[in-house]
């Protein structure tokens, strides 16, 4: 086909189609949860600010979560200019780079977020993205049962002996916010009828083990705990280390004993909330984002009052939270990349931050930002302040290939705690494969 | 007013020749049957003819001008098929109507034949029925309707009665036969029963293995076979063959009985039909053999004889004769009956005179 | 004889029960709060409600599920109608006059056995090019592409069983290719025609993966669509309102298939009855 | 054959070659040039040409292997299932259906919804605190059964593909049983052939071809089987659950091994090939034989 032919083709092709939406400033969001509904509430009132020029309005864009990143990927590999702004996590931002230009924030961005969060939207030194939320995990906790078993001599008793049986040494339970991994287990165990039948609740945790890389995500906290990390400062891959290996193995102990719903190789969030909701489970490691599904009479008819969070759990090395940042960024084939830059300039703004926050996003603030949201939303207040005492990055989970570092751990990981191959195995097979993401 | 003819025709599929070098020519307002047994080539020399099929060589004319390379429509020819190929989705109305669609003829005219066609063929309460809702019968009609509206040069009919019982088949035999004299029309038309051909046709052809065996009117063939194959597709029950010998006496069927006139050509076998056969005293026959088997059949007897020298032999006579199975009888007839054959099969004739 | 034919209907209704089992939990889920669900997994509802349709069709929702059907039903018609417009000459072609016999047919038969996603790139940047991307036209393009091995088969032994006689007749009544074609083996084909298309248009309604890769705002239809609500990894997924939009999504193909099975199986019994 | 007869066939085909041509002709091309080379989708616009490196890639990938051997072992099994009981059901329940045909509409709607849904359906029906199943196991017999664990993950959607696709073997030999002949079942009881004789043999061996292709076109799918298992359980424990079609989709798009997904593509879709190749020819031999 001679390129006139194409052209006279795609012209008769284009002219057949529908008319496409005179688009403005697209935006991609993330689409399902408060992200959208706070992306919503900004643009809003963006949209309606004098000197937003008509061509410059802002239009949101959402497609499913299920393969958004996938789809996101061949969209800006392809060269798709369907929106001006797209999307972006600290853990795919390596992986985006190259189809994205850098931008300015405001000046008044450092204020508004400080530099660790902003650092959440760097990569090789270049600021790609405006912050807008935190993603992090908290323990989610019955509130009730807790107390309960704090009070009650026979029950320490029997957490004793479980203890004893699974884990080796007696315990005593221990309040939320002060136990550590082992104390989360004990307490998981107790919890569980198939451990201890008279049990109030049918499982004491639930942990999501789908092979899917958002759960790695989840699970990455307990072993940092006991000191794990990506690679060493020499770029050796340290995934088979002591740490990595006793968070395995308390997921599979875990697992095995029934502490967790048996198909819990195949749950991921929503499932989990379901059964935390049910009322059969006293407590989860969970994100942040769920606070609200957990929390609210609507959605946890059963369990909202008593549900309670708290940092995970903590361990030899200390306690952490993975923690990666959402924001929004610059596609290098944008259409209307003025208009799209003033849009993210704005965004970065302390005037945009808050009214996000307030809508039910989850920015990471700090200064005077925090203040004046502090009243609408106090979960936000431990979320920035967990998000500096608790958070990490593993070394090299910013990289470009950080996503499929995350793929692959699922794969091998659900592979021993499914059983269908040894932890020697997984780690191995984790680290060959790292070791060639990671060159 | 049309006149077929075929000229050194020959047809092959793949590697299968099924005619060679054939050659037929059809008189304007004959009506033509092709005769012979399944096989035997004869439905496909119609469809060359109609031009559903491409001739591979020889040159077919409709009245003097060369169609061999022309599209059937423009033959001017119709068909009436043995399945009758009525389109299932269109009302009979839309049927017959459907080729005078075709040539763009003005509506009323188009209204005006298919009312008149559908008068002549008394179809004309299921005009706006489909074909699904019409008996064997009826469709046969519609078929021969869609047919006579175009007003052909010729019809074609490929073993349109086949699918008839055999009442209907009578009846619409004869209403064929009345279609033709009433539209003295050019009929080619193709069955494997022999009925048919002798009771419709001008001129009989019979076809065997691709090859024309005879051409005649059906007295001719009846009564001057030009071989033994037509000589006993023709006639029922079918024409008894008795080996001979042809000696310096003449033809003869065994030894001590006497011998028939000396033919030309040496004769292997005789032919005689059943209803020229006659009993006698067993001494007095020129056969003699036992009575296996007599069926009766109302009007004739049919009497099967096991003879000595010429084996089964088959006998046709008034349904009032008397006989006895296994009674022992003699067989003769008149020496003007027979017919001889050479050892390629074909007929001697006419010179049978020098009697010994 | 009484108990047998007892037996039999048993088990026939646990047959459909069974076969049914997902359709018929996920419609009664669609009916029970949020509440409800959480309190009570069973297949009984105790406070039915309408709250679920109502949020899935929110005309100030999120999504506009109408113009995801309407999507859907665009694509979905383009799917199934180009292929048979582009199967049925062909068709003719192929079992009449043994026409692509060697190459055509079993390339594009056996495009069946693939798995189309191997076209997905380079399909991408070609619909990028031709402005096809995030249109109905475009996704109706390529579930024709889909659709084509069926019909490409099912028409062509269609034809093939045809009496061919009266092919022959019509050319005695000097149809043309066209008239031919489309007056007299055309209507015969009409039943396996109306299977192709129903069995096309549930194909194409149903197809996810190159509505997911190929639309994104536009032409998204209702399958893909129904995913967003199923979203996960965020705010919580509304398991009644998932269910009642996978119940919205699959209502369509289900009603065109309840109610068109009657002519298919009427075509069928009556083919069956001639012999 | 005429010169006007062939450009007719022409114009017949063209259309049909042309779309398939404009379509997937491109693509074509294009994914045989990226089987080839070195391609990320980085460098989708400009791939470095490398020959069969992927293609070795993939044969050395036990990965692939593995997803191979599901395919392989997932559409023998649920072909075989799904005829088996598809044929059981149409015989057993061909007094029911000959009554009232409309039944079978009831029978056969597990294959008019969208397999993707069907796979989201289960995600809700088999949740152990939603789902109507475990919560019936749970409350009358106590058990926790683990519809996903890694052991039981694979008997779990072998009986949702076959729950979800008997009925379309159901459909195929419903008609197929029908359409014999009365009078061959009558012939036969004149001669004193009934009940399981006259099915096993007489009805069976005159439906052998209608098996024939039920177990093929179930054979095919079940082999590059894909939406259902993605949206159910993804690549399962272990990737426990890769089919073929899911092993080129995640080579795809999450580890970005373009022409290695490719590559398998290719090797799919040749051995496709090669399978339908002898099977029309096969079948042809029969026709003519």
């Amino acid at each position: 086909m001679t390129f006139r032919k194409k052209m006279l083709t795609a012209t008769a092709l284009s002219a057949l189609m529908a008319t496409a939406a005179q688009a403005e400033v697209t935006v991609l969001g993330w689409p399902g949860g408060p992200e959208e509904e706070a992306l919503r509430a900004v643009t809003e009132i963006y949209n309606a600010k004098d000197d937003v020029a008509e061509e410059n309005k802002v239009e949101l864009l959402f497609f499913s979560r299920d393969g958004f990143f996938d789809k996101l990927q061949a969209d800006l590999a392809a060269g798709s200019d369907a929106f001006d702004v797209n999307l972006l996590a600290t853990y795919s931002i390596g992986r985006y780079a190259p189809y994205m230009e850098p931008i300015t924030l405001s000046g008044e961005a450092e204020g508004v977020f400080g530099d660790t969060v902003l650092s959440t939207m760097q990569f090789e030194g270049a600021q790609y993205g405006v912050p807008t939320d935190l993603s992090m995990h908290f323990l989610f906790f019955r509130s009730d049962l807790m107390e309960e078993l704090m009070g009650d001599e026979d029950a320490k008793a029997t957490y004793a002996a479980i203890s004893e049986e699974y884990l080796g040494t007696a315990m005593e339970p221990v309040a939320p916010d002060e136990m550590t991994w082992e104390d989360f287990a004990a307490t998981a165990l107790y919890f569980s009828r198939s451990v201890n039948p008279d049990s109030p609740t049918r499982y004491g945790t639930v942990l999501q083990m789908k092979n899917l890389l958002f759960n790695m995500m989840v699970f990455q906290s307990l072993p940092r705990a006991y000191g794990a990390d990506w690679m060493d400062a020499d770029g050796n891959i340290t995934v088979d280390s002591e740490a990595y290996r006793t968070g395995l193995e308390m997921y599979k102990m875990l697992y095995d004993a029934g502490a967790t719903p048996t198909d819990s190789l195949s749950y991921e969030f929503p499932e989990a909330n379901a059964a935390f909701t049910s009322g059969q489970v006293a407590m989860m490691v969970q994100w942040n984002g769920a606070s609200g599904a957990l929390t609210g009479a609507e959605s946890a008819p059963m369990t909202a009052d008593v549900t309670d969070s708290v940092a995970p759990p903590t361990g030899p090395e200390g306690r952490f939270t993975h923690i990666h940042g959402l924001g929004l960024g610059l596609n290098k084939n944008a259409q209307n990349p003025d208009g799209a830059k003033a849009f993210l300039e704005w965004l970065s703004t302390e005037e945009a931050a808050v009214a996000y926050a307030t809508a039910g996003g989850a920015p990471g603030l700090t200064g005077t930002a925090i203040e004046a949201v502090a009243e609408a939303r106090p979960d936000l207040v431990p979320l920035g302040e967990f998000a500096s005492n608790y958070g990490y990055v593993m070394n090299g989970a910013t990289g470009a290939n950080a996503l499929s570092i995350y793929e692959l751990q699922a794969q091998e990981f659900t592979g021993y705690w499914g059983d269908t191959q040894s932890l020697d195995e997984a780690l191995s097979a984790a680290e060959a494969g790292m070791a060639d993401l990671l060159k | 007013m049309t006149t077929i003819t075929l000229e050194n025709i020959g047809k092959r599929f793949g590697t299968t020749d099924i005619f060679q070098d054939l050659s037929l020519a059809m008189n304007s307002g004959e009506f033509v049957v092709f005769v012979g047994p399944s096989g035997c080539g004869k439905s496909t020399l119609l469809r060359l003819i109609a031009g559903l099929e491409d001739v591979t060589s020889g040159k077919i004319s409709i009245d003097g001008r060369d169609v061999t390379h022309t599209a059937p429509h423009d033959r001017g020819l119709s068909m009436v098929f043995q399945s009758y190929a009525l389109y299932p989705h269109m009302t009979v109305r839309q049927n017959i109507a459907f080729a005078l669609h075709t040539e763009k003829l003005p509506k009323a005219e188009i209204d005006a034949r298919v009312n008149e066609a559908a008068r002549a063929l008394q179809i004309e309460p299921y005009l706006d029925r489909k074909p699904k809702a019409l008996s064997g019968g009826q469709r046969q009609r519609v078929a021969i309707g869609r047919a006579i509206v175009r007003k052909p040069k010729a019809f074609l009919f490929d073993e349109p009665l086949s699918n008839l019982d055999a009442a209907l088949r009578t009846e619409t035999r004869i209403e064929i036969a009345e279609l033709h004299k009433s539209l003295d029309a050019t009929m080619l038309y193709v069955t494997h029963d022999q009925v048919e051909a002798m009771t419709l046709a001008d001129r009989i052809v019979v076809l065997s293995g691709g090859r024309i065996m005879q051409v005649g009117t059906p007295h001719e063939l009846y009564t001057a076979p030009a071989n033994t194959f037509v000589a006993q597709f023709i006639g029922s029950p079918k024409m008894n063959l008795l080996p001979v010998e042809t000696t310096a006496r003449g033809v003869e069927l065994s030894a001590g009985k006497p011998a028939l006139p000396v033919p030309v050509r040496p004769a292997v076998q005789l032919g005689v039909r059943p209803e020229a056969l006659r009993l006698v005293a067993p001494e007095e026959g020129l056969l003699t053999g036992k009575v296996a088997l007599a069926e009766y059949l109302g009007a004739d007897l049919s009497v099967y004889v096991d003879t000595e020298h010429a084996g089964r032999v088959t006998l046709r006579g008034p349904g009032t004769m008397k006989v006895r199975d296994g009674e022992t009888v003699g067989l003769t007839f008149d020496i003007s009956e027979a017919h001889l054959f050479d050892a390629n099969g074909d007929a001697i004739r006419g010179e049978m005179k020098a009697a010994a | 004889m009484r108990i047998a034919s007892l037996i039999r209907w048993i088990v026939f209704a646990l047959a459909a029960f069974i076969l049914n089992f997902p359709v018929i939990a996920t419609l009664i889920t669609s009916f029970k709060s949020n509440a409800e669900i959480s309190r009570n997994p069973g297949l009984c509802i105790r406070e039915p409600t309408l709250a679920n349709y109502a949020t899935v069709f929110d005309p100030a929702g999120r999504f506009d599920v109408w113009q995801f059907l309407g999507n859907s039903l665009t694509a979905a018609l383009i799917g199934t109608i180009l292929p048979i417009a582009l199967c049925f000459p062909a068709a003719w072609a192929m079992a009449r006059r043994g026409v692509g016999m060697n190459v055509l047919f079993p390339a594009a038969v056996n495009l069946r056995a693939l798995p189309l996603i191997v076209f997905a790139i380079p399909l991408y940047l070609m619909y990028q090019t031709l402005g096809l991307l995030d249109t109905k036209l475009g996704l109706g393009l390529i579930l024709a592409v889909v659709n084509i091995p069926i019909a490409l088969l099912i028409l062509t032994n269609t034809v093939r069983e045809l009496p061919y006689e009266l092919e022959e007749a019509a050319r005695m009544d000097g149809a043309s290719m066209a008239t031919l074609l489309f007056r007299i083996v055309l209507p015969m084909c009409r039943p396996a025609i109306v299977t192709v298309f129903i069995f096309g248009f549930i194909t194409a309604w149903n197809e996810f993966l190159f509505g997911l890769m190929l639309t994104t705002r536009d032409a998204v239809p209702i399958t893909v669509g129904a995913s967003f609500f199923f979203a996960s990894g965020g705010g919580g997924v509304q398991w009644g309102v998932a269910a009642a939009i996978i119940m919205v999504s699959a209502a369509p193909p289900v009603l065109l298939g309840l109610v068109m099975y009657r002519h298919i199986g009427g075509s069928m019994t009556g083919g069956a009855v001639k012999g | 054959m005429s010169l006007s007869q062939r450009s007719e066939n022409a114009i017949l085909t063209a259309p049909l070659v042309l779309f398939l041509l404009a379509l997937l002709g491109f693509p074509t091309v294009l994914d045989v040039i990226y089987s080839l080379s070195d391609v990320s989708f980085e460098t989708l616009r400009a791939p470095t040409f490398t020959g069969l490196d992927n293609f070795r890639a993939v044969l050395a990938d036990p990965d692939f292997w593995q997803a191979t051997w599901f395919s392989l072992k997932f559409a023998v099994l649920t072909s075989v299932a799904e005829c088996v009981l598809g044929l059981a059901l149409a015989i057993y329940f061909s007094p029911i259906l000959r009554r009232a045909p409309w039944m079978l509409a009831i029978l056969i709607m597990p294959m008019i919804i969208a397999p993707a849904m069907m796979g989201l359906m289960y995600r809700l029906v088999l949740h152990e605190f939603i789902g109507p199943l475990p919560n019936y196991l749970y409350n009358w017999f106590g058990v926790s059964y683990g519809f996903l664990t890694a052991q039981n993950v694979f008997k779990t959607i072998f009986v949702i593909e076959t729950l979800q696709w008997t009925p379309f073997a159901l459909l195929l030999f419903h008609m197929a049983y029908e359409s014999i002949p009365e009078d061959i079942r009558e012939a036969a009881s004149v001669d004193g052939t009934r009940g399981w004789r006259l099915l096993t043999r007489i009805e069976l061996p005159l439906m052998l071809p209608t098996l024939g292709v039920a177990l093929f076109i179930r054979f095919i799918d079940g082999f590059r089987v894909f939406d259902n298992i993605w949206t159910l359980t993804g690549t399962g424990p272990g990737g426990s659950t890769t089919s073929l079609s899911i092993y080129i989709y995640v080579a795809f798009f999450r580890s970005g091994e373009i022409g290695q997904a490719i590559a398998a593509s290719m090797i799919l879709f040749a051995a496709a090939f090669l399978v339908l190749f002898v099977a029309a020819r096969r079948g042809r031999g029969k026709e003519t034989a």
